[in-house]
């Protein structure tokens, strides 16, 4: 079982037993943008306060599995009252995180391009890239934060 | 009656003595997609290996072989479902969902118009959806859902009224999600009553228990080679002579052709003229194996089979869980096939199937492609076990014990 | 540069060691569909022995490996053309014949409208032809033909004239029938200085030459598994990554939808949005392995050895057969592959093969699906001999040795 | 070759090298019907004269191998001037002789059914069920002339 206690740390099954900024944002003014895992069903709806150039607020709803739940609850703690480019740079590095394992996973070395430090907590998804079908559910709720900025700068 | 032994079959099944993460695979996905036994395997690596060859347009022995395995395929499949014209019926697709689009944009494109009605259920796979909707977009036909009772069951209550402007009914066998067995030939005569044709999606259903389309009096069978022991890739289209015979074309290009001019083309007649291109001839010899593998298991001793190992999964769930584990799909195991849904109260299916994966227990977790039907019960997905033929209580034990730790660990 | 040795192929191909009325095979059918190497037939026999699972739906252990082994045949088919974007700008079909289709009724059904004009030629294979016919019935497109030469090559002299109102010009890379290789290059250039698209139908080059799309500046490329060492039940449909993502659903069901409700759906993206149902999974299996064992032997290679083996042949008709035998296509060989077609006087192309099949020479007669082609030259036949990277100068001995016979025989 | 000498007898190769009742009648009055054989190109247009229940005259144009060509040289040769019950019964009797083998080739034995006299020179097309795929060749002019036959009495 060594292999799932690194899929499921204490702090991923923390934020999916008690996800931060659940709920919802009068839209608008608000963008609401929604995203589906069409493989498994997840749904999420994220809802994004964009104020002079920071991410003023950020909730959620939807549903899904520990991994796509508890991302997007690191996710919401991570950007929310963060300047957009700063923001805009959480997100690179979250990927970078999900996609550099995907590639290197055979050689099991550590991601070294990945800053681990400066993704905080966000770093306990990492055992994600060694289950690869599950990378979608990890990354489902960062694809549709990224298509809500869009619309909310656009 | 052929003696059956499903111990016997998993000794024909190569992928069952794979060990996954040292232990014994338990294979329990058989409604997502089949093992093959090795005669299906050989059946198709023999035909690469000493007759493959385009079909239909030589003359040289390996071409008339294929030529043959190919037609072969078609008499066997038309044997295996009693098509009363034979292997002029069957049209060989690359899979249901194929199946589907040719009903809905061949036969419907040209037998619906505004305002007709093609009534399906609630309970659907996607492929008996999406091609009803993409028609609609085109003619303006309404798609219509039965819907389902809260004991999982087609609600036919309101038949008369449901039955109003229906062109088409078309229902699954059997659902790929609750298990719940259709009562076809009712339907059939319900159908015919109102002048509308009747169209089954057998993607399950004939995987699993033994089908008659004269009994039945059906107008239109759908179904799929990789759920009934069969390879990927093949697909079938079954109707009667007289319907397909005024069916027009739907994939263009070689094939499927009397004469091609410059200034336009005649379709050929019979099932080639839905089979353009080179079709899935090592699929079709693939199929015509894993069809006589089954009539040799003998149908009604698949069914009778799977439906005890249904039967005692269902009554150990409560037991062992209290509760905590619900069947999405019948109780009782009346019409009802080896298809179990599941939902593990407080765990989301992945996470549950993440952990039965810990245990070699290979289950499916997801909408099942049925998300109307996930819907109509406020789900976002189940965890799905499912039997075959080569299923054995053992495999029940494996699942039960692996639950229990995904319980425990989100509990 | 690899070394090649044609000898080595054979070793590697099971159906070359079967005798046809007790004389070794002499296979010359590769243009119509090419043998499989044991790394093919192995390959397919394993995911099915191993790891078969439906793919995209699961989390347990062989639906992974099932998965990254059909996404891995992506990757390498997109390797072995240089898609610029990767796999994700590879579809899945069943053929080439489906590609078309998808690219006429959802491409096309799309961008074109009635007066619009898709431009293909007269040597075209019917998978390039009846689509666009198909189309027109619903669109009122126009389809216009480049002619062919009298020597057998696209007549490009009224170039500004056929490309006038051109949206799209789709053509094969190489004839089925002439062994014609077309220039591809120069149409694309063509097709792009009239602001039009370029089509190429590569069943037959992609086959026998390296092929890229980026530096032959293309926008569509279309082949099939079972002409390139791999198996039925599969073909490749790519486009540039801007332009599929534009392209409208084709097919409808499971797998190509991001969510379906009672009253409509939202298609997927990416390439999966046109693979309805259960996809090819082990003959992906199968053509990954095809498109490794081509890489290994290097496709220039197999050029040079088919284009020496063409030019020998062609040299040699004309010697042995006084004139009786005539060459339907280029006589010189400069951009020709090897694909002979043969014309003989007095003998009909059914009974010339009906000879050399008892000779165990496999070719093939007929109009191969090329029916405005044969108008063109008032052929209704021609008997075709064509070679594949197995092929030897000892085939095209036995070739025309039969060949004696039948003309003697019907002299 | 002993094989091949079953397909192509003397019989045959004469057929098709002197085609008999090649040519065209004027449609109408004649019914002129076209027969295609798409998996391999052959082409027949075949025309009737049928009077009062006899048919009258039948020409054929059209290319083909020396099977389907010789075949429709044979029936034209056989059913010409013959009542059109007599023509119907040739015809049922040649296409019994056609599938009859085809389902008792591997048998290989003779064809019990088929009365072979009453078949006369047609009978030496039998070779021709031992090649399945050229069966279709022979019965291509047997098909059309059906179909003529519908619509002449149509
Ligand atoms: C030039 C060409 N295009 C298209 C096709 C169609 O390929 P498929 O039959 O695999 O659909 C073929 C072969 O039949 C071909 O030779
Ligand atoms: C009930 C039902 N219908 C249709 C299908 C589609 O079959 P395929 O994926 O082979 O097209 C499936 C399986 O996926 C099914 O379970």
């Amino acid at each position: 079982m060594t292999n799932l206690d690194d899929l499921y740390r204490e702090i991923i099954l923390d934020h999916y037993r008690s996800p931060r900024n659940r709920g919802e944002l009068e839209a608008p003014p608000a963008v609401r943008v929604e995203g589906f895992n069409p493989l498994c069903g997840d749904e999420i709806v994220v809802y994004l306060d964009v104020e002079e150039g920071v991410l003023a607020n950020i909730k959620m709803t939807g549903t899904g599995c520990s991994i796509s739940q508890s991302s997007a609850s690191l996710m919401s703690a991570a950007v929310k009252g963060k300047p957009l480019d700063q923001v805009r740079a959480t997100i690179a590095t979250f990927k970078e995180l999900m996609t550099v394992h995907e590639s290197t996973l055979a050689h099991d070395g550590e991601p070294a391009r990945v800053d681990l430090r400066a993704l905080g907590e966000l770093a306990a998804l990492q055992g994600v890239v060694k289950f690869p079908v599950r990378i979608k559910c990890a990354t489902l709720a960062w694809n549709t934060l990224v298509q809500g900025l869009d619309e909310a700068v656009a | 009656m052929t003696s059956f032994s499903a111990r016997r079959v998993r000794a024909d099944i190569p992928q069952l003595n794979r060990l996954i993460y040292d232990r014994p695979i338990t294979y329990l996905d058989s409604a997502s997609t089949s093992l093959q036994p090795n005669a299906v395997i050989d059946a198709m690596s023999r035909y690469y290996q000493l007759r493959h060859a385009n079909v239909h347009r030589a003359v040289y022995q390996t071409a008339s072989e294929a030529t043959a395995a190919y037609e072969g395929a078609r008499e066997s499949v038309a044997h295996f479902i009693n098509a009363p014209g034979g292997a002029g019926e069957i049209v060989f697709t690359k899979n249901a969902t194929e199946s589907f689009n040719l009903l809905a944009k061949s036969w419907g494109a040209k037998n619906l118009a505004s305002g007709d009605v093609v009534l399906v259920s609630e309970m659907e796979h996607h492929a008996n959806i999406v091609p009803w909707f993409q028609l609609r977009e085109t003619t303006g036909i309404e798609v219509r859902f039965i819907p389902v009772t809260d004991d999982y069951r087609l609600d036919l209550s309101r038949s008369e009224e449901l039955m109003r402007g229906v062109k088409l009914l078309s229902v699954a066998g059997m659902s790929n999600v609750l298990g719940t067995i259709n009562p076809i030939g009712e339907l059939a005569a319900l159908a015919h009553r109102h002048g509308a044709l009747i169209a089954v999606d057998g993607a399950q259903s004939v995987a699993h228990s033994a089908t008659d389309v004269v009994a039945l009096d059906i107008d239109f069978l759908i179904f799929t080679g990789h759920k009934m022991l069969g390879p990927t890739g093949i697909g079938v289209f079954w109707t009667r002579e007289d319907i397909l015979h005024t069916m027009p074309p739907f994939l263009g290009g070689g094939g499927m052709i009397a004469d091609v001019r410059t200034d336009g083309y005649t379709p050929a007649n019979g099932p080639t003229r839905f089979e353009a291109g080179t079709p899935p001839i090592a699929e079709a010899v693939g199929l015509n194996a894993a069809v006589h593998y089954l009539e040799g298991l003998g149908m009604t001793n698949v069914t009778r089979h799977e439906h005890a190992l249904a039967a005692d999964a269902l009554s150990r769930f409560d037991e062992e869980f209290q509760g905590r584990v619900r069947i999405i799909g019948p109780a009782d195991t009346t019409d009802r096939g080896g298809v179990i849904s599941l939902d593990v109260e407080g765990v989301h299916p992945h996470d549950v199937a993440q952990v039965l994966d810990q245990f070699g227990v290979c289950v499916r977790p997801g909408h099942h492609c049925a998300k109307p039907l996930m819907r109509r019960f406020g789900l976002a997905a189940t965890v799905r076990a499912s039997y075959g033929p080569y299923s054995l209580t053992k495999d029940t034990d494996v699942l039960l014990e692996a639950l229990g730790h995904a319980v425990k660990m989100f509990g």
